[in-house]
């Protein structure tokens, strides 16, 4: 399988996408911003970082980037795609799922190892981990308040579009503790959290057996994996 | 490519220069001694242009001439023995110093001040601070890495600490997150000494191939000068002399400095860029601008190649077209980088540069005059032999004498001092001790620094050292500690610096990794008072005597005078940067116990 | 050069923490007649020749669609900039 | 309630990082009629009682003390707002 990783101008953890699609066995396609080709990738990663220097509101100018067209439709097509962090915020600008983001509510950028309860199973990132697993995975951010209207909430609640909720602290005033959503059809999934650096030990979140050694994110990517081994 | 807009201004000709030998010029403004002015009309054999004058003034400025300081660092070099060189690819005198770290690796890193721009604007000032050091790694041919940052700031509980704390912090945060490179380690010290004038100082650390390896100069005859990046404006102009030459707090109103205000996104496309260039072989060298910008940057790959440049500065972009040439020539705007380029090259370069949308310009080329040659609009305005602005500067031998205090001050024990003599007075004891500033928890800083960040990440908070891997299939990696003890070497400036890099080096051997070079801030007062050059001296001593006995090399480093409130110095703090290397990061040591039952032992006396 | 203005505010049902930072730090300075602060965001776009109907259009048009995301902000003016109300 | 407005743009001498991005993004979308982009903020600050001389006097103040970093910011303007503006 292959996963397209597209970097922006700005992007920072695109090589730290490509290296946990690589651990997780797929073959990584690094992409770019400004091309129209999606060189024919089977899912797509849009990678954490400060594209444009999260100037104007964290992922807006890189939601308007020529590629981004291409990640549209293929999302409409049912491509496994990926937002994480920056990459949720370009997905929420582009309305590709629902709600937006806001400075944290502290005005701080902050890093933590985050525990999350995943809340959905059903999408094609999250397939491989069990319903209500708890999971801990990096967050570093200083936009990451999720927020959307009453009625939006109401409705991705109901719709069980809420992927991920924080557990213990909400790190940032995300609104219901939301970490992460996903589209209706479940192929667009968004969230703050960074995957990718929980799939290595040693350079992962601290674990109660061993300092630096989680790999809460490695299913992330072992889902989609399955997923597209199921539909082929 | 968007062309410059001439500017209408016209500027101080050569000829006009010859001209008009008795013109009175600002030289004192610009932080010239009346016998610097007059040493610059010998070496030209006229008086400057005002071109000339405002690179003369900028380049001999103490912060980029160390022109107080010079004597004294020789010792880093003569005290290096041949043993101690054996892992040095380039040593003390360029960007930064380059260790070899073995499989074909190589790792340069280096320390340096923003002090006093981080008092007046902290956020900006401590941000444009990482920039700039992160620029010298690029200039190297190496990518950056990691970033540590050593501060100190005034009482915690002075009303301005607030300020300068959380403005600094978020600044440091803001630049090194935004860039995408971990904060793998720094220190937080409070004491009033700072209060006026904090320490900030900014680590960053690169990796690169051997054979990546480039250094800044410009060689080759026809080689093109090409300046790229951000556009110049009006940020920092004479910030270089001005902040660096005398006491800030004596300045009237026409020494009030501009700020700089960075972009790290800007930063971080040129790093990627200029990576490319240099992966591509597109470039012969590249010089980063830093203080005193484009007078600085010319002057110096002129001094360090075949000697002769010819730069037509119209053809600079300008953010702001009613820039002065003398205002171009010592802009400080940050995110520039100046390449030498052969001519057949610079169509590849173009792409390089227009993919990464970084905006470019030609400005000359290199030639084998000797001189360094400024045009404006068609006129000459600089001519000059390039080392006489960029190596050959003032060198003062500064009075020096033995602080009058110093001896009651040691005299003065800690021993002296009430002890607790019941259970509850040892008990509040410990308790002050817990909440004080300087020993609690720094989490509320080093949360808001991204260690995850390029995925290899071994060691950071709360580890004594910070520790990355530079190559994924072995794990070879470096660890870097940063220490220095102002209350020590107000006390004894060389022992002091000498704990510190003891400091330094223990907080690298206990993770696992073998010390092999040293980086060095040195903060003083002023160099014009005598004990503060004698606190000067001696820690320059303690600290090269103390690399001979521990058998490891500076180099590189960054020297900051004038650090005073008033006429108080802070206390001399010889900031030590000790780097090591591991040949598997998977064997690093963390601090702190990792399983029940360990055996806990005490070294040492 | 003709400047035109375009003003967005965050909605009025958001919690704006910025706003509130500042509210707060006014009441700690004992400035209690401000009931409260919404921190927005002032685009200057300067343009190149004059400003006609069609150019004013295509701002408003930006303005909604890249200067403010509607899912938390209002768009709250539009205007080419008096150049008296610059001095 | 009546709301005062206070307006803050960066110095114009100084680099606006923001503006630039923006300015970029609008000439990659080929909008080639701007030329420049610069970002301030729009403060709104509700009163609580009439708006007098010495009310907006004080704002006047804050603006320049609390609301802007003299060093790198403008004031650009403190108004009550026109309720007619909101609309
Ligand atoms: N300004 C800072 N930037 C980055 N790391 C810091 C900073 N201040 C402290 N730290 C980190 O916090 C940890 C604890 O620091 P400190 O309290 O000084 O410990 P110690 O006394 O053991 O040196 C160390 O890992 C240190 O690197």
């Amino acid at each position: 399988m292959r996963i397209g990783v597209i970097t922006f101008p700005g992007s920072l953890d695109d090589r730290d996408a490509i290296r946990a699609v690589a651990i997780a066995g797929a073959t990584p396609v690094a992409l770019w911003h400004g091309e129209h080709d999606l060189q024919g990738v089977d899912a797509i990663i849009l990678p954490g970082g400060f594209s444009y220097g999260d100037y104007l509101r964290a992922g807006a100018i890189a939601s308007h980037a020529p590629i981004m067209a291409e990640v549209i439709s293929a999302a409409d097509r049912g491509v496994p795609v990926l937002g994480i962090c920056n990459g949720f915020q370009m997905l929420a600008e582009a309305r590709l799922v629902p709600g937006a983001h806001t400075r944290n509510a502290h005005q701080q950028f902050i890093r933590r190892d985050q525990r999350m309860r995943v809340e959905n199973v059903r999408t094609d990132w999250t397939n491989q981990f069990t319903a209500g697993q708890e999971i801990t995975i990096p967050l570093k951010n200083a936009d990451g308040r999720f927020v959307a209207d009453a009625d939006t909430l109401a409705r991705i609640e109901d719709n069980g579009q809420v992927v991920f909720r924080y557990i213990g602290v909400n790190p940032n005033g995300s609104l219901n503790d939301i970490a992460g959503v996903a589209n209706e059809r479940g192929n667009v999934v968004g969230l703050m959290p960074h995957p990718e650096h929980a799939t290595e030990p040693g350079f992962g979140p601290d674990t109660e057996l061993a300092m630096a050694s989680g790999v809460d994110g490695l299913p992330f990517f072992e889902s989609v994996i399955a997923s597209f081994a199921a539909a082929v | 490519m968007t062309t410059a807009t001439p500017s209408p201004v016209a500027a101080d000709t050569v000829a006009n220069a010859a001209a008009t030998p008795d013109r009175e010029q600002p030289y004192a403004a610009l932080g010239l001694k009346p016998e610097e002015y007059a040493s610059i009309r010998e070496i030209l054999g006229r008086r400057p242009t005002s071109g000339e004058l405002a690179m003369y003034s900028v380049m001999w400025s103490e912060h980029c001439s160390y022109k107080s300081s010079k004597p004294y660092l020789r010792q880093f070099g003569s005290k290096t023995t041949e043993k101690m060189r054996r892992n040095l690819m380039v040593g003390m005198g360029e960007n930064a110093g380059v260790v070899d770290v073995g499989n074909g690796w190589a790792v340069t890193f280096k320390i340096e001040s923003h002090n006093h721009p981080s008092y007046i604007e902290p956020f900006q000032g401590a941000a444009t601070g990482v920039g700039g050091i992160v620029r010298d790694i690029i200039s190297m041919g190496a990518r950056p890495v990691a970033v540590m940052d050593a501060l100190r700031f005034g009482d915690i509980d002075d009303p301005d600490t607030a300020r300068v704390v959380h403005g600094v912090v978020s600044g440091i945060s803001f630049y090194g997150n935004c860039l995408g490179l971990p904060n793998i380690g720094g220190e937080t010290y409070f004491d009033s000494v700072y209060q006026a004038n904090p320490l900030v100082n900014a680590l960053a650390v690169g990796v690169l191939r051997h054979e990546d390896l480039h250094l800044a100069n410009a060689r080759g005859v026809g080689n093109k000068v090409v300046l790229f990046g951000a556009r110049t404006g009006g940020d920092g102009i004479g910030g270089a002399s001005i902040l660096a030459s005398d006491s800030f707090s004596e300045g009237g109103p026409t020494k009030r400095p501009a700020v700089q205000v960075g972009d790290p996104f800007a930063e971080k496309v040129l790093i990627e860029c200029c990576l490319e260039l240099f992966q591509q072989e597109l470039v012969e060298g590249i010089q980063d601008l830093g203080a005193a910008g484009i007078s600085c940057a010319t002057s110096e790959l002129a001094s360090n190649g075949d000697g002769g440049m010819f730069i037509e500065l119209e053809n600079v972009l300008l953010r702001d077209p009613t820039l002065t040439a003398e205002e171009i020539l010592m802009s400080e705007s940050q995110e520039r980088m100046m390449a030498i380029v052969r001519p057949e090259k610079l169509d590849g370069f173009l792409a390089v540069v227009t993919k990464w949308d970084v905006e470019t310009s030609v400005l000359g080329e290199v030639t084998d005059t000797g001189r360094l040659i400024i045009n404006w609009h068609g006129e000459e305005i600089v001519n000059v032999e390039p080392r006489t602005v960029a190596v050959d500067g003032p060198v003062y031998n500064r009075p020096v004498s033995y602080p009058t205090w110093i001896d009651a001050l040691n005299a003065d024990s800690a021993s002296a001092l009430a002890r607790p003599t019941t259970p509850e007075e040892l008990r509040e004891q410990v308790f002050r001790l817990l909440g004080s500033a300087n020993l609690a928890d720094k989490r509320w800083i080093t949360n808001q620094y991204d260690t995850y960040v390029l995925g290899n990440t071994a060691l950071s908070f709360p580890d004594d050292g910070g520790m990355v891997r530079v190559d994924e299939e072995s794990g070879l990696g470096f660890a870097v500690a940063t220490d220095a003890n102002g209350r020590y070497c107000q006390l004894d400036p060389y022992h002091g610096a000498q704990l510190a890099l003891a400091e330094a080096f223990r907080n690298v051997a206990v993770t696992g990794a073998t010390p092999v070079a040293v980086s060095d801030c040195l903060n003083f007062g002023s160099p014009e008072n005598p004990e503060v050059m004698w606190q000067f001296s001696r820690a320059v001593e303690g600290l090269a005597d103390g690399c001979m006995a521990m058998e490891i090399p500076v180099t590189g480093g960054n020297v900051s005078f004038y650090n005073q409130t008033g006429d108080v110095p802070i206390h001399p703090t010889p900031v030590v940067a000790v780097l090591g290397t591991i040949d598997d990061v998977a064997k690093r040591i963390p601090s702190g116990w990792q399983d029940d039952g360990n055996n806990i032992y005490l070294l040492g006396v | 050069m003709p400047t035109i203005v375009v003003e967005v505010m965050p909605k009025a049902e958001l919690l704006d923490p910025q706003g509130k930072a500042v509210a707060g730090a006014l009441s700690r300075l004992g400035k209690t007649r401000f009931t409260g602060v919404r921190i927005g965001k002032r685009f200057e776009v300067t343009v190149d020749g004059e400003v006609d109907a069609a150019l004013l259009a295509e701002v408003r048009e930006l303005a909604v669609d890249m200067f403010s995301n509607s899912v938390i902000e209002d768009v709250v003016s539009v205007d080419v900039l008096d150049a008296a109300v610059t001095a």
